[in-house]
């Protein structure tokens, strides 16, 4: 059984390890702010949102968070270390300013002075270090306890100074800094108190009743003047996609994310509302075990990318809301996108004739699928068996229930459906799903060549370098990679008219990267 | 009277036994589920490492036999636990959504019941008349439309045109009046949904009887077909119709995961699915036993009832 | 006599329904009643006796309408009158008394709630009134303390008192005419009288008129003051009682008065081990004792009829004797040797040996199976017949109850009548070959004339088949024209057993005694007699 | 004004198939049943026209289906125009031929459910009432308890557990069902385990097995026939509840359930292609259930 027993499966079920967060050479050190709309935001009113999300579980604790309730609930309330600005560059939040020794070992970040928390003391290096190293230890049952493991050591050297210390280099760090299991908490005796709404961020938690919904009111002593321009926020848990879309149709909240793409046409006809959607990283895939047969044979695989129909896909399964993939993770909006790779295109000759090259006439495979592989998973299939027919493929689509998906069928059959919640930089989507030996390596792949060039690209700091590595690597990817990528899905969110929103919206992660409650106003 | 007493001391005790059949198949069912909690707390971020220690954290890696046991111990002594999710006390996590559920079940069986009834004594004095067919035919095809259908059509007429709204939000500060208003389209289903039920049972238990000596006898003394159906048939048709009624009350309490789902109630059922689908056994096990309790109470309630409205069980010879 | 004429029924035609074909269950009748006489319906079932005693109300029942004809009471015309009108006739003017009290009194409300009912809805005084009323027609019909029987329900009333308090509620408005519909059939003989006696007082001294429906001649012989007889709807004859008593015309008629005569010949006294013996049984259910310490014998061609009246224990001892209740003292004896108490220990052989055929063939064949398989399974079970065989047996069966077996043996019991589903349990018993068959009361549902054919084939088959009969039955009639040895049985004791003629000729006890006596004869003035010559001896109901 | 149309519509469709279906009914049955038809309410020969109608459909779908179960087609959502008589659904799949195979598919499963759930749930009924004593109060019990627990949660656990293939679906939805039948059966064979023939029967010798299968069920079936109707159009909203849920019946077979809660969004834009397989489920609902009232009201004898 699934979390997301109702609505339509979350897409944020598996959490960090498949977010990603840009990493460019030239980024190590960013200054704060960002480029905001033309208009002026005005301040006030309460900000309403319908999530898709939210269970009796949910809680303060950051450990945990898994579903963009929390998820944005915890922005509301938090600050971070850094931040992904809605242009996908990273910005610093508490962190004023960082510096990493030349090995990339060592990191000395400069605390922020001036930041409040709601109950009232600063923010220091002691809270800092506290916050992070809840997730750290052999206790830390924490989702983000493999991002904090690398470090060794934290201290602080003065109350604005933190010193971090790594156990191999890694120019990332920054950027996992602003994951959102990581927000800075006050600490007490050298521990934060996981079970306190306590934050520094823009608003202050008034009621918050789990699964039903949480309100909150500005921060008055919040230290960024251009943000959080809502007096109040309401976040209310409505599962169900219909109640979703009356409670935003009716007037009864002002944002909803996850629109259901069946009626999303019909809904936009509705003139007070608008649907806002960004294409990111988010990428659905089919993953299949290179190791085993028929998948060993990079023939197949050839003839199993010939055999969809990726645009049909995109117009059926994301109603046109998304993009066509390439069977690439690395989407258009990344630095190193290879805009020139050939397309990988439905062509059923030519699936016949890679199937005629691995000695197949016809070729029988099962494609195991869930609605948490990604949502429409079961259609795609279906429609993927449908057009494979024309190659002779015949795909038997096997569904498997929601609950257990990812623990007893994912990287466990032969070919499934699966998602990524998108990376901004080649290296990190690279050496999470496509390096050999590594753990969400879903299509179990070992390329000599791919492996070589990543660990040459993770070290290069010259830009061009950087750049060719990468096309080779996405080229390989592409032609010869264990992965069928049909589709890049935008988040797709219906917004009151009421609501004035910039004209760049994060594309990182839902509702502007979950900072829409501190980046929107009301018109 | 001693003999309704005795009854329903048997019954509870019966109740008590049935309650404890049940916890013993929930929990084995929950321990039957794949996954535990700790695998569903942390998601598919665990690594085998969290996993551990949280287990350690949460006692799972007990025997199941002896986590029943210390769970029963605990509930025999009052005691319901903690969720283990939400680490809250279950009284706390339950007794809201209770108070929810119940107020929906009433409000619903409010409008329900009377129309039911009213329903059903009508279809009998005018048997076979085309107000007859035509509820009977509209009754069934109530009950033949799924429940979010039939709540996603009431949405479609009643909310969309901002009549009422289509989504219950309950704060502190929420009056009766309010709750009734919102409430209003919730409930509004769920009459739908029972109401065939009992109006068709109604309807049939007053029919079965009216061939009977004394209903004729009734017609004989020239009593007029209203008479005849209210004092003759409906006293001795009380007991099929309690029964139907406090079946249909236990489900308005029990079955309306959906309904609270469609409109954003936060009642128990929702709590039950989030309990379940996170291996919080504790909360299955509270939230199931209210359930049960509740269906064995009122099928108790209907029970005494039907001896106290039947002249021939409350006075012997 | 014109201006006394209360009720006229003029060529009434009554139809009930099959499906959507009407078929007449009255034909044309014509009755005429004046105010304050008694006429006597009589007939068997399906004569439509009941049918036109409801037709002088106007009313019809459910599936029935009235097609023809005029019924005109006091006047108005009541197949024209609308349905309101008849309703203000009804329990005001004309009311009904019901056969089964029990059944026809609401169980949901107390006797005098029904009481008042009537009298407050239809107006004719206010409840307080009513209430009085009834307790002084309580009082006048003789009922045990009038003051509080009123308040008790219906199931806490004995059936006799419940059929007098029904004549006193249809007393309530003082109506000019009560159809009496079998007001005593479903009594024992003892409180019949009783019910007899206290209906015929209370319609004299109100001097209202009566249509009193009975099967049973030797009732209305008593009750009424002109007697109709119908046949299959259509009228007979009607005369004067007592005239029609003395010569009867019509040979229908007369064949009704005939079937009391049926009597066989005696059979030889008993000799020999007896087939059955009940030894000193005691037995009952749970801690109560239902049958105290009895014992009995039954020979090989002889029949031993067990009467009493309901709750006596006659079908108590039936359950002893086929092991369906284990005795808690004494036992049964088989041809000398001791039956294991209860039939599950039971050997099939011992199974076969004793045989039952119940009162009720409705419920006692299963409506679901066909008469091949209801007479055939016993053979094929206890004897081994299979195929040919069995369908031979079957067939020989069914001749032996006189059923012609091509066109029966593929029926269901539905599409038999009652005389012939009884036949057919008669045949399920044979079919295995038993030395004993207990017959539970296997007249009583069954109209005389079709009774006395169910007694002829049964003393034919004993004479063939040397049976032993055990006869449970409350009808001292059919005791008379059957029996070898009598056991009468009183609050689950045997009072007295013996041969048939010195039990009939000499009653040694009082109970023996006034049991004979209250089986009523065709005499109109028996029941006068009888309340003169008991009056020093009071009922005990 | 359209709905009264539709209505005085409908009202005339209904009395045509009724009346045509009775007459065909009488023409066709044989000699001694012809009565039973001719008698029949309007209302049941409605229904069993229905009836028979889905089921020609069911058995004949490949036949009658103008495309294959799950070819897709063209653009999602076409209109109601030829060739897509009523349109195209979310991927462009044919609605009609989702219809057709959607009763194959429904009316199977639900057929399969509600056979097993009765066959289970009435012997087991049967014999608990026979029987008695302590064998009866220990599956009373029982049965009682598991009635106690919410059915839709009940499911929902045993689903989860056993995964949703559709042997599963059936397993567990008469599993749930069983218990109601039980309870059914075990009461109407208390009225009849009393009656003399049953008595007869046990005084024979019978065995446990004979007396169940050829005394007692026979004299059952009418209350458990028109349950049967009742449970077996149930099925199909426990389906279909259970999809709401996300446990339904798997793509690409195509079911009524799955169908009416794939479309039911579409419901609030006015959209009135959810109301097709909603439809189907109810007019089956209907149907069942007049043909069940009539039947029992000619078990009753009432004469009205």
């Amino acid at each position: 059984m699934t979390k997301h027993l109702i609505g339509q499966g979350g897409m944020t079920r598996r959490g960090l390890l498949k977010s990603g967060m840009a990493m460019t050479a030239a980024g190590l050190v960013l200054p704060a702010g960002m480029a905001m709309a033309q208009t002026e935001p005005k301040k006030g009113g309460t900000l309403r949102i319908g999530f898709n999300s939210g269970s009796t579980t949910d809680n303060y604790d950051p450990g945990v968070w898994d579903t963009n309730f929390v998820q944005v609930f915890a922005q509301a309330r938090h600050n971070y270390l850094t931040e992904i600005a809605a242009d996908g560059s990273l910005v610093g939040e508490v962190a004023e300013s960082w510096e990493a020794s030349p090995d990339a070992m060592t990191w000395t970040l400069k605390i922020r002075s001036g930041i409040t928390f709601h109950s009232g003391g600063t923010v220091t290096a002691d809270d800092v270090i506290a916050s992070i190293n809840y997730h750290r230890g052999p206790e830390s049952t924490s989702a983000a306890k493999p991002i904090v493991d690398p470090i060794v050591e934290m201290k602080s050297d003065g109350p604005n100074t933190v010193i971090v210390k790594l156990s191999g280099g890694n120019a990332d760090f920054p950027y996992l800094m602003s994951d959102y299991h990581l927000p800075i908490m006050p600490a007490k005796d050298g521990k934060i108190d996981p079970t306190s709404p306590d934050g520094c961020g823009p608003y202050k938690v008034d009621d918050f009743e789990p699964g039903i919904s949480a309100s909150l009111t500005r921060h008055s002593g919040y230290w960024k003047t251009d943000r959080a321009h809502f007096d109040g926020l309401l976040l209310l848990a409505l599962p169900d996609p219909v109640a979703r879309q009356n409670a935003l149709l009716t007037g009864q909240v002002d944002v909803i994310n996850q629109v259901d793409l069946t009626t999303v046409s019909m809904m936009s006809r509705n003139s007070s509302i608008r649907v806002l959607s960004v294409t990111g990283n988010q990428h659905f895939c089919f993953p299949m075990d290179t190791r085993a047969a028929p998948f060993d044979d990079n023939n197949v695989r050839l003839a199993l990318k010939h055999a969809l129909d990726r645009q049909e896909m995109v117009d059926k399964i994301l109603y046109g809301y998304g993009a066509v993939g390439n069977d690439n993770p690395i989407g258009p909006t990344q630095q190193y996108y290879a805009a020139d790779l050939p397309v990988n295109g439905y062509d059923p000759d030519k699936a016949k004739f890679h199937l005629g090259k691995a000695g197949l006439d016809s070729l029988d495979v099962s494609l195991w699928v869930a609605e948490t592989g990604f949502t429409g998973a079961t259609d795609a299939g279906s429609l993927y068996a449908e057009r494979a027919k024309a190659a002779g493929i015949n795909i038997t689509v096997e569904r498997a229930p929601n609950d257990g998906y990812w623990s007893n069928v994912w990287m466990q059959k032969p070919w499934v459906a699966s998602y990524w919640g998108g990376r901004a930089t080649c290296d990190w989507m690279f050496s999470t799903a496509y390096a050999a030996g590594a753990p969400w390596n879903e299509s179990y792949w070992d390329n000599e060549r791919f492996n070589t060039l990543l660990l040459q690209g993770r070290s290069e700091l010259d830009d061009a370098k950087r750049a060719e590595i990468y096309h080779e690597m996405q080229a390989i990817v592409s032609n010869e990679g264990g992965v069928v990528i049909p589709m890049f899905a935008s988040f797709v969110m219906g917004v009151s008219n009421a609501v004035a929103t910039p004209d760049v919206v994060g594309a990182n992660w839902d509702l502007d990267g979950f900072r829409a409650v501190e980046r929107w106003w009301f018109a | 009277m001693n003999e309704i007493w005795r009854m329903i001391g048997q019954r509870l005790l019966l109740g008590v036994l049935t309650l404890f059949i049940i916890s013993v198949v929930i929990f084995g069912a929950t321990e039957l589920l794949p996954g535990d909690l700790a695998r569903e707390l942390l998601g598919q971020s665990a690594t085998e490492e969290t996993l551990a220690a949280l287990r350690e954290q949460l006692g799972l890696n007990d025997p199941a036999p002896l986590r029943y046991w210390n769970w029963l111990a605990g509930v025999l002594q009052g005691d319901f636990g903690m969720s283990m999710a939400t680490q809250k006390p279950i009284s706390e996590l339950v007794g809201a959504r209770l108070g929810n559920t119940l107020f929906l079940a009433l409000y619903a069986a409010a409008l329900a019941v009377p129309f039911a009834l009213l329903l059903g004594v009508l279809a009998a004095l005018w048997r076979n008349s085309i107000f007859d067919r035509a509820s009977n035919a509209l009754a069934l095809t109530a009950i033949s439309f799924p429940e979010f259908f039939v709540a996603y059509t009431l949405i479609l007429w009643l909310a969309q045109s901002g009549l009422f709204p289509s989504m219950v939000r309950i704060t502190g500060s929420t009056t009766t009046g309010e709750m009734l208003y919102m409430a209003f389209l919730p409930a509004l289903t769920l009459t739908l949904v029972v109401t065939a039920h009992m109006m068709r049972m109604t309807r049939a238990a007053i029919i079965n009887l009216l061939a009977s000596p004394y209903i004729e006898m009734a017609r004989l003394k020239g009593m007029s077909p209203m008479r005849v159906v209210l004092r003759h048939a409906v006293p001795n048709a009380l007991a099929p119709i309690i029964n139907v009624v406090a079946l249909n009350l236990a489900y308005l309490i029990t079955g309306v995961v959906v309904i609270e789902v469609v409109f954003v109630y936060p009642g128990l059922g929702q709590l039950m699915i989030d309990a379940v689908s996170n291996r919080d056994i504790a909360v299955v096990q509270a939230i199931t036993l209210i359930f049960a309790s509740a269906y064995v109470l009122l099928n108790l309630l209907a029970d005494v009832l039907s001896t106290i409205t039947n002249p021939r069980l409350m006075h012997r010879k | 006599m014109e201006n006394t004429r209360l009720l006229t029924i003029k060529g009434l035609k009554i139809e009930g329904r099959s499906g959507d074909a009407w078929h007449e269950i009255i034909k044309g009748v014509d009755l005429t009643l004046h105010k304050g006489e008694v006429l006597g319906l009589i007939g068997e079932s399906g004569a439509g006796k009941s049918t036109l005693g409801l037709a002088a109300m106007g009313f019809a029942r459910d599936g029935c309408r009235i097609s023809g004809g005029t019924i005109d009471f006091d006047g108005i015309d009541l197949r024209t009158a609308s349905e309101t009108r008849r309703r203000g006739l009804r329990g005001k003017r004309i009311a009904y008394v019901a056969q089964s009290a029990a059944a026809s009194f609401n169980p949901a409300h107390k006797l005098i709630d029904q009481y008042c009912e009537a009298p407050v809805v239809h107006g004719v005084m206010p409840r307080k009134t009513a209430e009085d009323d009834a307790v002084d027609l309580y009082r006048r019909m003789r009922l045990p303390n009038p003051d509080a029987i009123g308040f008790r329900y219906p199931h806490q009333v004995s059936g006799g008192q419940l059929q007098r308090a029904m004549t006193a509620m249809a007393m309530s408005c003082r109506p000019d005419l009560i159809i009496f519909d079998e007001p005593t059939t479903a009594l024992d003989v003892t409180t019949q009288i009783e019910v007899m006696a206290a209906i015929r007082d209370i319609v004299r001294q109100f001097g209202t008129a009566a249509i009193y429906i009975t099967h049973d001649l030797a009732v209305v012989a008593q009750m009424a003051d002109r007697i109709k007889v119908l046949l299959r709807g259509d009228e007979v004859e009607e005369a004067d009682t007592r005239s029609m008593l003395a010569a009867p015309r019509e040979d229908y008629t007369r064949s009704l008065w005939a079937v009391r005569s049926f009597a066989r010949a005696e059979h030889p006294s008993a000799t020999g081990i007896p087939v059955a013996s009940v030894g000193n049984v005691t037995a009952g259910y749970g801690a109560v004792d239902v049958l105290k310490n009895i014992s009995f014998d039954i020979h090989a061609g002889r029949t031993v009829a067990v009467v009493g009246e309901s709750g006596s224990g006659k079908s108590t001892t039936a359950r002893v004797i086929t092991g369906l209740l284990p005795p808690r003292e004494g036992e049964v004896l088989f041809n000398g040797k001791a039956l294991p108490a209860s039939f599950k220990a039971r050997s099939r052989d011992e199974l076969r040996q004793c045989q039952m055929i119940y009162q009720m063939a409705d419920t006692a064949l299963n409506p679901k199976l066909r008469l091949r398989e209801l007479i055939g399974r016993p053979a094929a079970m206890y004897l081994g017949l299979k195929g040919k065989a069995l369908d031979s047996r079957i067939r020989d069966l069914l001749a032996l109850i006189e059923l012609e077996p091509d066109k029966y043996i593929d029926r269901l019991p539905s599409e038999l009548s009652g005389g012939q589903k009884q036949r057919i349990g008669i045949a399920r018993a044979l079919a295995a070959e038993p030395q004993l068959i207990i017959c539970d009361e296997v007249t009583s549902a069954l109209d005389q004339i079709v009774q006395e054919g169910i007694l002829k084939l049964l003393d034919r088959l004993q004479n063939e088949f040397n049976l032993a009969y055990m006869f449970i039955t409350h009808d001292l009639a059919t005791v008379k024209a059957i029996a070898d040895e009598v056991v009468v049985m009183q609050h689950g004791a045997v009072v007295e057993r013996g041969a048939k003629a010195e039990i009939f000729a000499d009653p040694k006890e009082d109970y023996t005694r006034l049991l004979l006596s209250s089986v009523p004869e065709m005499d109109p003035d028996w029941l006068n007699r009888l309340l003169v010559a008991r009056s020093g001896l009071t009922p005990n109901d | 004004m359209i709905i009264l149309i539709s209505i005085i519509v409908g009202l005339a469709l209904f009395f045509m198939i009724g009346v045509s279906a009775r007459s065909a009914l009488q023409a066709v049955a044989p000699a001694h049943h012809k009565p039973t038809f001719r008698d029949m309410p309007l209302t049941a020969s409605f229904g069993l026209a229905v009836i028979l109608f889905y089921i020609f459909v069911a058995v004949f779908a490949p036949l009658i289906a103008p495309y294959g179960e799950s070819e897709v087609l063209g653009a999602q959502f076409l209109p109601w125009a030829s060739p897509h008589y009523l349109g195209t659904d979310k991927l462009g799949r044919d609605m009609l031929t989702g219809l057709i195979y959607g009763a194959r598919n429904t009316v199977g499963i639900a057929f399969a459910t509600t056979a097993l759930a009765f066959f289970v749930g009435s012997f087991l009924g049967l014999w608990a009432a026979l029987v008695g004593g302590w064998l009866d109060q220990s599956l009373s019990r029982f049965v009682d308890a598991l009635m106690a627990i919410p059915a839709l949660i009940f499911s929902l656990l045993l689903l989860t557990i056993f995964g949703t293939s559709v042997l599963t679906l059936i397993l567990v939805i008469a599993a749930v069902d069983a218990t109601r039948v039980y309870r059914l059966a075990r009461s109407v064979a208390q009225g009849i385990v009393v009656m003399d023939y049953i008595e007869a029967a046990r005084l024979r010798g019978e065995g446990m097995w004979r007396l169940i299968r050829r005394e007692i069920l026979p004299n059952a079936m009418a209350p458990l026939v028109a349950e049967f109707g009742l449970r077996f159009c149930f099925v199909f909203l426990a389906i279909s509840a259970l999809s709401f849920l996300g446990l339904g019946i798997k793509p690409p077979t195509a079911d009524w359930g799955s169908m009416v809660r794939e479309n039911a969004t579409l419901i609030t834009f006015g959209d009135i292609t959810p109301l097709l397989p909603a439809g189907a489920i109810a007019l089956l609902t209907v149907a069942v259930n007049f043909v069940v009232d009539w039947q029992l009201h000619r078990a009753s004898g009432l004469k009205e």
